[in-house]
């Protein structure tokens, strides 16, 4: 899965691989990063991409889904 | 289309795109990297992306407009290490009546500052960066952030 | 400073002016002629003015906005005989925030419309003449004066 | 006084000279006009300016004030 800006800062990670049990749902990949060193400062609720679209924390994933961890956006 | 440049903008070519559009009112929206920001002097910064949800939300917003009012939007958003006083954004609407070509140009600007997964980095005078975070109060991340990857 | 010009309009002049303010947010508005109006064919208009008066009242008009928000206004109004797809009008203002450069921006081209004394005669494809009359029903002049001076 | 654009082709004048008892207010200004051939088409009400400041009907005038009549404006 992918990670920008400040929540790549706060894991140390632009990509990470997630295990088959992390797969499963979006909030499934929250708890899985959370455990991560710098996880616990992700926010409650950060907002998530599958595909290339904003989904709430109960969408599920599906083999080959591209998954992104958002941080607040400040285009423009 | 790419909404993207790393390139500096050139917001005449987004006027011409329009203004062949043979519609009477044209609206813009510029938006310049200043030199101050929640207080702080800011040197220069950098602006990433998630470049295909990028595009893709671009795209959407455009769409989104010009099935809501009866106009025509070009819209483009530089990435990449910008100075103060270059351009950022921009956002140039055409449409047959000045009332619709106010609202949509307000809607594109306010929409991509919302979705569209960009993130702004600030560097300061004090040679600090941050993170900025339009949610928060501030508008910039807190201070003590300010050195993570610097 | 002249507000009136009989030769064709140069935004670029108007957004280098405003954008030495190193303002982060600036709008524009474009009047562009439009090849029809009230449901008829124009082939090309001619604007007059009052010309003191018109130059007072956009003096008044700029001073009047950037005394109302924190921003700066460029504005100039075409003269004399224009061809379809020609500049009219442009405004364009710089702010320190958007909300403020819109409103702006807004404000002035209607105070434009409003205030200076400019008037614009149409001519059709049938040949017919007539001045625009904004505040009648249909927005142009009754048919029967298509040919007062024609 | 000067009129302009619609009122100049009404009255077939851009300029006209005032007798002295018309020069007195705008409203008298007006009810000469109104006289004149083809005056009758203007308005009830129409905008008239005094050294370029849109002025009401019972503004007086003094020696020398530069006096228009100005149809609907079109600007923009």
């Amino acid at each position: 899965m992918l990670l920008f800006a400040r929540y790549a800062d706060l894991l140390g990670l632009a990509t990470a691989d997630l295990p088959i049990e992390a797969a499963l749902s979006v909030n499934a990949v929250i708890d899985y990063l959370r455990g991560l060193p710098g996880g616990e400062h992700l926010p409650a609720v950060p907002v998530v991409a599958v595909n290339h679209r904003q989904v709430r924390g109960d969408h599920r994933l599906a083999p080959g889904d591209e998954v992104a961890l958002l941080p607040p956006m400040a285009g423009g | 289309m790419s909404f993207l440049s790393t390139e500096p903008l050139d917001p005449a070519s987004l006027f011409e795109r329009v203004l062949a559009s043979s519609r009477g009112a044209v609206t813009s929206f510029l938006g310049v990297v200043r030199d101050h920001h929640a207080g702080r002097r800011v040197t220069e910064l950098d602006y990433s992306a998630y470049g295909p949800m990028a595009e893709a939300e671009c795209a959407s917003i455009v769409a989104e407009a010009e099935a809501a009012w009866p106009v025509s939007v070009a819209l483009a958003h530089r990435i990449g290490r910008l100075a103060i006083g270059d351009l950022a954004v921009a956002v140039v609407v055409a449409g047959d009546h000045r009332d619709e070509a106010f609202a949509a140009c307000r809607s594109v600007i306010e929409a991509v500052k919302r979705r569209v997964p960009i993130w702004k980095r600030e560097r300061y005078e004090d040679g600090t960066e941050a993170w900025v975070d339009p949610t928060a109060a501030s508008g910039a991340a807190p201070v003590a952030e300010g050195r993570l990857t610097s």
